[in-house]
């Protein structure tokens, strides 16, 4: 093994030091590392100016850096700047950075540091030997990156199975009415697929599903999954739809964003897939308190059984695609906003419901009124709303909420403005906006033909909305134009942000894998890995490792499948190292093979 | 029947859109819900270079006031050169109506992108002012008397 | 009209058909039509429960023609296709009308649009008499893949492919693999190692026994079709070189924007105006200097250059705003007491990290300044000799609304992407169709971001739009699981619309050979007939309407039907529907 | 015109306890949440811009952070935690030392050595006073068995020294008002005031400084009431002491009900609570306003409320007829009141209770002249 040359490590202040770094642990054991000649422990011990640096290369005779922490980046160019100066070669300058393969403990920091000190890629070094792969696939979670992701590998041949929390594929996006920026309906380019899937030979679709645990190991995993009671038999139900005629039970339906009822024995949509009633435990009578149970008696088929119950299936598979989707920023956390207080302040979500043609009002744009039985909700019947605001960045880009921005809001902000403008062309719509990210391909274009269409779009967040003798009023700067405007509008629709599932950290959990510091599952490299999780055999696939517009969802469903298919294909599953020891070994191991 | 104003004429042009770019853009047109004139309709070829003036004439023998053919731009040709071909026949075909007795004018070639709907939804507008302003094309009544 | 027994669904798209069309009353009187056994309307035609009803009427009722009347057929046509196949009919046999995008959404009369809905689905009608059943060839699958392009995108796309153990063939004009990734030295959102993980890639692509990588080498023409591709390249130096394959993986990248013409940032009159991909070079060799070999005092870094305007490009061009949040904290690290002046439009940084990028960037002593990038750019000019800065800018400032000057040595245009110059003769060697401004056109913008219109073609990374490494790299896999999908199946239906030549009719002119672009037609001597190649044909359909006696028949496009198509089209005939409108007139 | 902006100027705010500088991005929903916020006087979000871009100039002739009470609803919405309020307070010790041309007041607020040093200083000097003349005291009660309290020194000095003390900070602070007049009417930005405005506008300032009505509109009334409280007691105190000294510090000790004691109680009432809430909020520092304490603020708030309980002993001493104590506790009244009123007012924190009343009188007649301006159609604009 070679000489490594005089190297200064300056290890910055671990910004997601949640998971218990200690600088300390880790300035010990990397001057342990021969070669190391200096340590410096964050900017406390070194503040990291060119000149100071190059003082310290001279007095230290140092020939290289290391730079570690979370960001090690982020004076990287102090140090080249002063390496180049010493007349070093800048490029001496090396990062360890626990940011890019996910590190959060100790143990691994060092066998990043340790990697670095000796320049060694540290996702060479973690590479092991492999396992044989199992070539089913579990995907959880239908939405359009599980189907997505399900298709690509059915396509290819290889048993999928399909675990669906709810009572249809399809998730978000069957809920939406047009997407961006080309304004083709959700459900026209949606429900081929869902048909597709339903009708593949190689996916079993499980709906209801949760996985309960997860054994075995990378390759080998088995899987148990939680599959809740339907009470009607799949086979046999022929979608008459008579029970839930005469279901009693009127329920907020969870798929119109609760914006309508729905009935205790119903069908999420009528392009569901499958395409099968099911009953909902919680509001049946007859589950409830044996009382009732008119659906079975009405049922054509006698497919009704109230004493199903739920069950376990266990499944083995070779890997597992992650891909359960987001949940949508509750908007009544913003205390300023009224959401729930004030009927026709709206989430997006609600709104999308709202103007979808096959949503409560067969898509007429309607107050929020109170049905018979005081439930609120959208009726065809009713006044429409002249006015409209839709706030941006509910929940997202705020200290108090979300650091992060959720990247689709800008964009779907901008389409349902359109949306009111096609069915209401007379309607007054403003939109209050921070940045405008119309980032993706046709957005911008998109942005300014919205602009065209009159839409008024004001920079400047609105602050606060009161509800003044039934209308609303938003207080807002109109930042461009120096004007405060408080301006009174009929209904407003909060672009509400997108958050990690409330489970999310219990699902990480069973499966062993990491999340981001927002909540999101965390991606094996930062870098140049996104589809992977922080553990070999488990994939992710759209919005849970981080907000994503419909087509990079689908690009990272597909990119999902091909490390499935890439394993499935060799036959083999990569089996990292894990251990330091085992990492420190590797790393002299290929530094020795550098010098050869 | 109250709507429409037969005090104007409301010519009929045919259409053939090469499924590549002009199609496209027509659909696009649509997807963005632009309004255009209604007297437009189409008909799907692979290319414009498949665009037969036997289809044009048979066009104007069953009724037919206007054609207007549409592909990609020039260089843009999905099949390298079919639009060029077609331009060359359209060039022809013009002068054999004109001696036809019909108006060259009724015959248009444009070049409509996947990207250009706005530029469709224009494009049929005004071709239908163009054909009204000439009025009715009188081929199929003549040729129906005569048989 | 050709006697057949023919069913019409007319769909209504939710309301989307329905509120221009009534298409109750269509459906009605399409019944009443020659030929016509069924003529239904249904709410989405396209559902499972939609589909399921063509099914069943082809089986009871022994359907032998089906015209569906709904969306764009570049939408559904293949979904129907399926259930007729599912239904045991030939799926040729199908002719949809659109109603949707050419008739629904565009026009504001329910009365015409009616009329012409009528109108297209006559068309339709005419049409499918006419329709012949086509067997769909299966060709088998060369596990190889071409990809084109050595960038992250490519090399992704080649590991991936080639880790399940499968035959790549790289292409890179350059010298050496990386792409623009390989001139970046840091990455965002963590300020992470490019080199890092980028030199492995390269390694690994270059030593890997089932990549084969062809560096300096372009590549002139493409043959075949999906699964069997074929070219002949001329490596670097080499002799010809011949290469077959199933699939093509376009990865050809972009370049930055020349920003000289831009007149008010003075790119080339200034010499301490440069481009970011200069910047990063200053940022490789760790020395950031003016021209003169000053440390620079104020640098300011100007956003959307290239971007986000009607003069240059219309589009955003995505990674600028985070790459200038990255250039902002590096030279903070470089030159920790420099004035850094951020001169941007809007801050889109929306990536998993990038806001929180952008927040502590600000902690950094950074200005951040607003200006339109629509008009009134920001002027940069030299400064007065008594100034201490050597340039000012000056900028109406939109957060302030101020006219103010911002000194700087150094000014960093932050480019914009924009499509390679040879963008659209790689489109024409792999057959992938183009957008306004020179990015490749995916299959679908949504649901298939990565396949094109030719079958077995994809295209990742930046050719298809500006984008980061992480989603270029999410496309390239999402290239390779199709790719790799298609390998696990091994065959692929080719599309059969080709020419056929009638030998009976062909008098031998060769006219067609003239003018076939993919030189599909040959002439055979023998028999003084031509031939089409079906699988070289790609049913452009020249050669039919160049072919004097009509021997040259091109499939599902023939003569008969697209005249009987037209005839459908002008002819009314006794429609109730058109009927009243006819003779109010 | 054009400003050039300036990266350096925070660094020089930053002495003024500015903190988070650059963490706003604009959304501006500091400005719509701001109750006082309204067309023509925009803050806090373009005060910030300003101050982002270092244009001094523009700042110097800006009145808002007068305009602000620092409710802190600004504050705890921001979305970057930037702290608007916060910022608009700095900016007002900044514009304060502006004013001051003495420097003084930029020299306490920019270091703990100064401020705290002359504090001492000036204490220290008055006891000083008091031991080298230290009078003969006659320990003597008054008939109702209090303590004679101006046997200590002689009434006619402590009014003197009143009068001199009151005329050298009239002076400071009417000196000032003038720059700052200067500075936000002659500013950046200049509009000609007719004449007759002056008058005009007047009824606001006393209105304003009577009622500090503007902070009501901030939400919670708790925060005006205190604040009310607190400046209502403040001002009464200041002026029976200085105008009205031999009629409130009389030998005689008056019925409980007599008007000089009801007065005094009030004042004192007023002065305590509003202090003991204000302690109690920025040591709970329940919002946003009390979120950061510049040592300004907190040596102002101690030294009052020093000399509030020094007084209040002085009293109950003086009732319960302890001589000594009184005495002594007189001595160190006059040690804290002292260089409260010299140095506090007229160069630090307290300053405001003149500033803004004035700063609101400017800004109306600047807009009422920018309206005049615009109806009439024509240009005052003087630069």
């Amino acid at each position: 093994m070679g000489e490594i040359k005089p190297t200064g490590v300056f290890l910055t202040i671990c910004k997601e030091s949640v998971n218990g770094f200690d600088n300390q642990i880790l300035a010990e054991y990397v001057r342990k590392i021969p070669g190391v000649s200096k340590v410096w422990i964050t900017e406390d011990e070194l503040d990291p100016r060119p000149e100071i640096i190059l003082k310290e290369i001279s007095q230290n005779n140092l020939k290289r850096f290391v730079l570690a922490g979370y960001e090690p980046g982020l004076y990287k160019t102090a140090f080249s700047k002063a390496m180049a100066e010493a007349g070093l070669d800048p490029e001496d300058v090396k990062l360890a950075s626990f940011s890019e393969s996910g590190i959060t403990d100790n143990e691994q920091a060092k066998a990043v540091l340790f990697c670095s000190v000796h320049d060694i890629p540290f996702v060479e070094a973690k590479r092991n030997g492999s396992a044989k792969v199992l070539p089913e696939t579990l995907v959880i979670g239908a939405g359009i990156a599980g189907i997505q992701a399900a298709l690509e590998i059915a396509d290819s041949g290889n048993k999928v199975y399909l675990v669906e929390r709810s009572g249809t594929i399809g998730g978000h996006m069957a809920m939406f009415d047009k997407t961006f920026p080309t304004l083709d309906c959700a459900a026209c380019i949606l429900t081929p697929k869902m048909v597709e899937v339903a009708q593949h030979t190689n996916i079993e679709l499980i709906t209801l599903g949760e996985v309960a645990a997860l054994g075995g190991s990378a390759g080998n995993y088995e899987v148990t999954i939680h599959q809740k009671a339907r009470y009607v038999d799949v086979i046999a139900c022929i979608g008459c739809g008579v029970c839930s005629e005469k279901c009693p039970q009127n329920v907020y339906s969870e798929f119109d964003a609760n914006t309508s009822m729905r009935k205790a024995i119903y069908i999420p949509f009528p392009q569901a897939v499958p395409n099968k009633y099911l009953i909902d435990p919680d509001h049946c009578r007859y589950l409830q308190e044996e009382k009732c149970g008119v659906c079975q008696k009405v049922c054509l088929t006698n497919c009704i059984d109230f004493k199903e119950q739920d069950k376990d299936v266990k499944i083995k598979v070779g890997n597992i695609i992650v891909a359960t989707g987001f949940k949508t920023f509750d908007a009544g956390r913003i205390s300023e906003f009224g959401y729930g207080r004030f009927p026709n302040v709206l989430t997006s979500l609600e709104f999308e419901r709202l103007v979808n043609a096959a949503g409560p009002t067969g898509g007429d744009i309607r107050f929020r009124t109170r049905d018979k039985k005081g439930n609120w909700v959208f009726q065809p019947a009713g006044d429409e709303p002249k006015s409209f605001a839709l706030i941006h960045c509910i929940g997202s880009r705020d200290r108090n909420y979300n650091d992060y921005c959720s990247r689709v809001c800008c964009m779907y902000s901008l389409k349902l403005a359109h949306l009111v403008k096609e069915k209401l062309p007379d309607a007054e719509v403003y939109e209050y906006f921070i940045d405008m990210r119309a980032f993706g391909k046709g957005y911008e274009e998109f942005y300014k033909r919205i602009q065209d269409e009159g839409v008024h779009i004001v920079r400047g967040r609105t602050a606060k909305i009161e509800q003044i003798n039934g209308h609303l009023s938003l207080r807002t700067e109109d930042i461009l134009n120096k004007r405060l405007l408080e301006q009174k509008v009929d209904m407003v629709i909060l672009a509400v942000g997108l958050e990690p599932r409330d489970d999310a950290g219990k699902l990480a959990g069973l499966l062993n894998i990491k999340q981001g510091s927002s909540g999101w599952f965390l991606e094996a490299n930062s870098s140049c890995d996104h589809s992977g999780s922080s553990k070999e055999g488990i994939a992710l696939a759209g919005v849970c490792q981080g907000p994503k517009d419909i087509p990079d969802s689908v690009a990272h469903g597909s990119a999902a499948a091909s490390k499935v298919l890439q394993n499935i294909m060799k036959g083999k599953v990569n089996i990292p190292h894990e251990g330091l020891h085992d990492i420190e070994l590797r790393a002299k191991e290929l530094s020795t093979l550098r010098e050869e | 029947m109250r709507r429409l104003n037969m005090e104007k004429f409301e010519p009929k042009i045919i259409s053939f859109l090469c499924n590549w770019c002009s199609y496209t853009g027509a659909d696009l047109a649509g997807t963005s819900r632009m309004k255009y004139a209604h007297n437009i309709r189409i008909i799907r070829v692979m290319c414009s270079g498949r665009v037969d003036p036997t289809f044009v004439l048979k066009s104007f023998r069953e009724g037919a006031d206007g054609v207007l053919i549409c592909g990609c731009h020039p260089g843009d040709c999905h099949y390298h050169e079919g639009n060029y071909k077609c331009m060359r026949r359209v060039e022809f075909l013009k002068r054999y109506i004109k001696q036809m007795g019909i108006d060259e004018r009724r015959i248009r070639l444009e070049w409509i992108s996947a990207s250009e709907g706005k530029q469709f939804a224009a494009l049929a507008d005004e071709m239908r002012e163009q054909i009204a302003s000439l009025g009715p094309c009188r081929v199929r009544k003549v040729i129906e008397n005569v048989s | 009209m050709k006697d057949s027994r023919i069913g019409v669904y007319i769909c209504w798209c939710g309301n989307n058909i329905a509120k221009m069309v009534d298409v109750e009353q269509l459906a009605e009187e399409i019944g009443k039509l020659e030929n016509v056994i069924i003529s239904r309307d249904y709410k989405y035609m396209c559902s499972d429960p939609g589909q399921e009803l063509v099914i069943k009427d082809i089986k009871e009722h022994q359907l032998d023609r089906i015209v569906v009347a709904a969306c764009s057929p570049r939408i559904h046509e293949l979904t129907f296709r399926k259930a007729l196949e599912n239904a045991g009919l030939n799926q040729y046999l199908l002719e949809m009308a659109n109603i949707r995008e050419h008739v629904s959404w565009v026009h504001t009369d329910r009365e015409i649009a009616t009329v012409k809905a009528a109108d297209l689905i006559r068309a339709a009608i005419e049409k499918v008499s006419y329709h012949e059943p086509l067997e769909k060839l299966s060709v088998d699958i060369d596990p190889a893949t071409l990809i084109i392009g050595g960038g992250v995108a490519g090399m992704s796309a080649a590991l991936s492919i080639a880790e399940a153990g499968k035959q790549v063939y790289l292409l890179e004009r350059d010298e050496k693999l990386g792409g623009h990734a390989a001139d970046i030295d840091l990455s965002f959102p963590y300020l992470n190692s490019v080199a890092s993980f980028l030199g492995p890639m390269i390694k690994r692509v270059s030593e890997h026994k089932h990549i084969k990588v062809y560096k300096g080498t372009t590549i002139e023409d493409i043959f075949g079709y999906i699964g069997n591709f074929e070219t002949s390249i001329k490596p670097n130096g080499g002799g010809k070189e011949e290469l077959k394959f199933g699939h093509i993986i376009v990865a050809t990248g972009l370049k930055a924007y020349d920003p000289t013409p831009i007149e008010n940032y003075a790119y080339g009159r200034i010499k301490d105006v440069i481009t970011s991909s200069e910047f990063e070079q200053m940022l490789l060799s760790g020395k950031i200097l003016t021209k003169q070999g000053k440390v620079p005092e104020h640098v300011a870094i100007i956003h959307c250059v290239g971007s986000r305007n009607n003069d240059t490009h219309e589009y955003c061009s995505r990674t600028c705003c985070t790459t200038a949040l990255k250039y902002a904290n590096q030279l903070r690290s470089a030159l920790p007491d420099a004035g850094i002046y951020d001169l941007y439009a809007d801050m889109r940084a929306f990536g998993k990290g990038c806001e929180e990028l952008y927040t502590s960037t600000s902690g950094r002593n950074i200005m951040f300044l607003m200006f339109d990038p629509e008009k009134n750019l920001p002027v940069v000019s030299e400064a007065k000799q008594d100034e201490e800065c050597e340039m000012i800018i000056r900028m109406e400032e939109k957060m302030s609304g101020e006219n103010i000057e911002v000194p700087a040595d150094l000014v960093i245009l932050m480019t914009a992407m924009e499509a390679r110059d040879d963008a659209k003769d790689i489109s024409h060697i792999a057959g992938i169709s183009m957008c306004g401004n020179n990015f490749y056109i995916e299959k679908h913008p949504k649901l298939d971001p990565v396949a094109t219109t030719t079958d077995g073609v994809y295209i990742v990374g930046t050719c298809q739009g500006p984008k980061d490494i992480p989603e270029s790299i999410s496309q390239a896999r999402a290239a390779a699981a199709r790719v790799l999908a298609g390998i696990l199946r091994g065959t692929v239906a080719v599309e059969v619309t080709t020419a056929v030549v009638n030998e009976d009719i062909c008098c031998g002119c060769q006219t067609c050979i003239s003018v076939c672009p993919y030189s599909a037609i040959t002439f055979d001597e023998e028999k003084n007939v031509s031939e089409v190649n079906e699988v070289i044909c790609k049913g452009c359909g020249s050669c039919g309407s160049a072919c004097p006696t009509g021997a040259i028949r091109s499939r599902h496009y023939t003569d008969r039907q697209i005249l009987s198509q037209i005839k459908g089209m002008l002819n009314r005939g006794k429609l109730k529907i058109t009927q009243t409108i006819i003779e109010e007139a | 015109m054009n400003y050039r902006v300036d990266p350096t100027f925070k660094t020089d705010l930053k002495k003024f306890g500015l903190q988070s500088w650059n963490d706003c991005f604009h959304c501006g929903n500091c400005t719509a949440m701001c109750p006082l916020s309204e067309d023509s006087f925009m803050f806090p979000r373009q005060a910030i811009r300003t101050m982002q871009m270092g244009l001094k100039q523009k700042l110097v002739s800006s009145i808002d952070p007068w305009l602000c009470y620092y409710c802190g609803e600004c504050s705890d919405t921001c979305p970057r935690d930037a702290n608007p309020g916060e910022v608009m307070m700095s900016l007002r010790r900044y514009l304060t030392s502006l004013y001051d041309w003495t420097g003084l007041s930029r020299k306490f607020y920019t270091s703990k050595v100064w401020e705290i040093g002359a504090i001492l200083l000036l204490g220290g000097l008055i006891v000083l006073a008091f031991a080298i003349f230290w009078p003969s005291i006659s320990p003597e009660l008054t008939s109702e068995g209090g303590v004679r309290i101006n046997s200590i020194i002689p009434l006619k000095w402590v009014e003197y020294g009143d009068w001199t003390m009151a005329i050298i900070v009239a002076l400071l602070l009417m000196s000032n008002l003038f720059r700052m007049y200067l500075k936000i009417v002659h500013g950046a930005e200049a509009v000609k005031i007719p004449f007759f405005l002056y008058f005009k506008e007047a009824w606001r300032l006393i209105f304003h400084f009577s009622t500090q009505w503007s902070f009501s509109k901030c939400d919670g009334k708790k925060y005006w009431l205190w604040h009310w409280l607190l400046m209502s007691g403040y001002t009464i105190m200041f002026i029976i002491i200085v105008v009205f000294l031999p009629w409130f510090q009389t030998e005689e000790i008056y019925d409980p009900w007599h008007p000089q004691r009801l007065l005094g109680y009030y004042a004192t009432f007023g002065l305590l609570f509003g202090l003991i809430a204000v302690i109690i909020g920025r040591l709970r520092k329940i919002n946003a306003k009390f979120k950061f304490t510049h040592v300004s603020d907190w040596l102002f708030i101690i030294m009052l409320l020093l000399t509030v309980i020094t007084g209040i002993l002085v009293h109950v001493f003086r009732l319960a007829g302890m001589p000594l104590a009184t005495y002594y506790l007189y001595v160190a009244h006059l040690a804290i009141l002292v260089p409260m009123i010299m140095i506090e007012v007229p160069f630090s924190k307290w300053s405001h209770l003149a500033y803004r009343p004035f700063a609101i009188y400017f800004a109306n007649l600047k807009k009422e002249a920018q309206k005049l301006q615009e109806k009439s159609g024509t240009n005052f604009a003087t630069t």
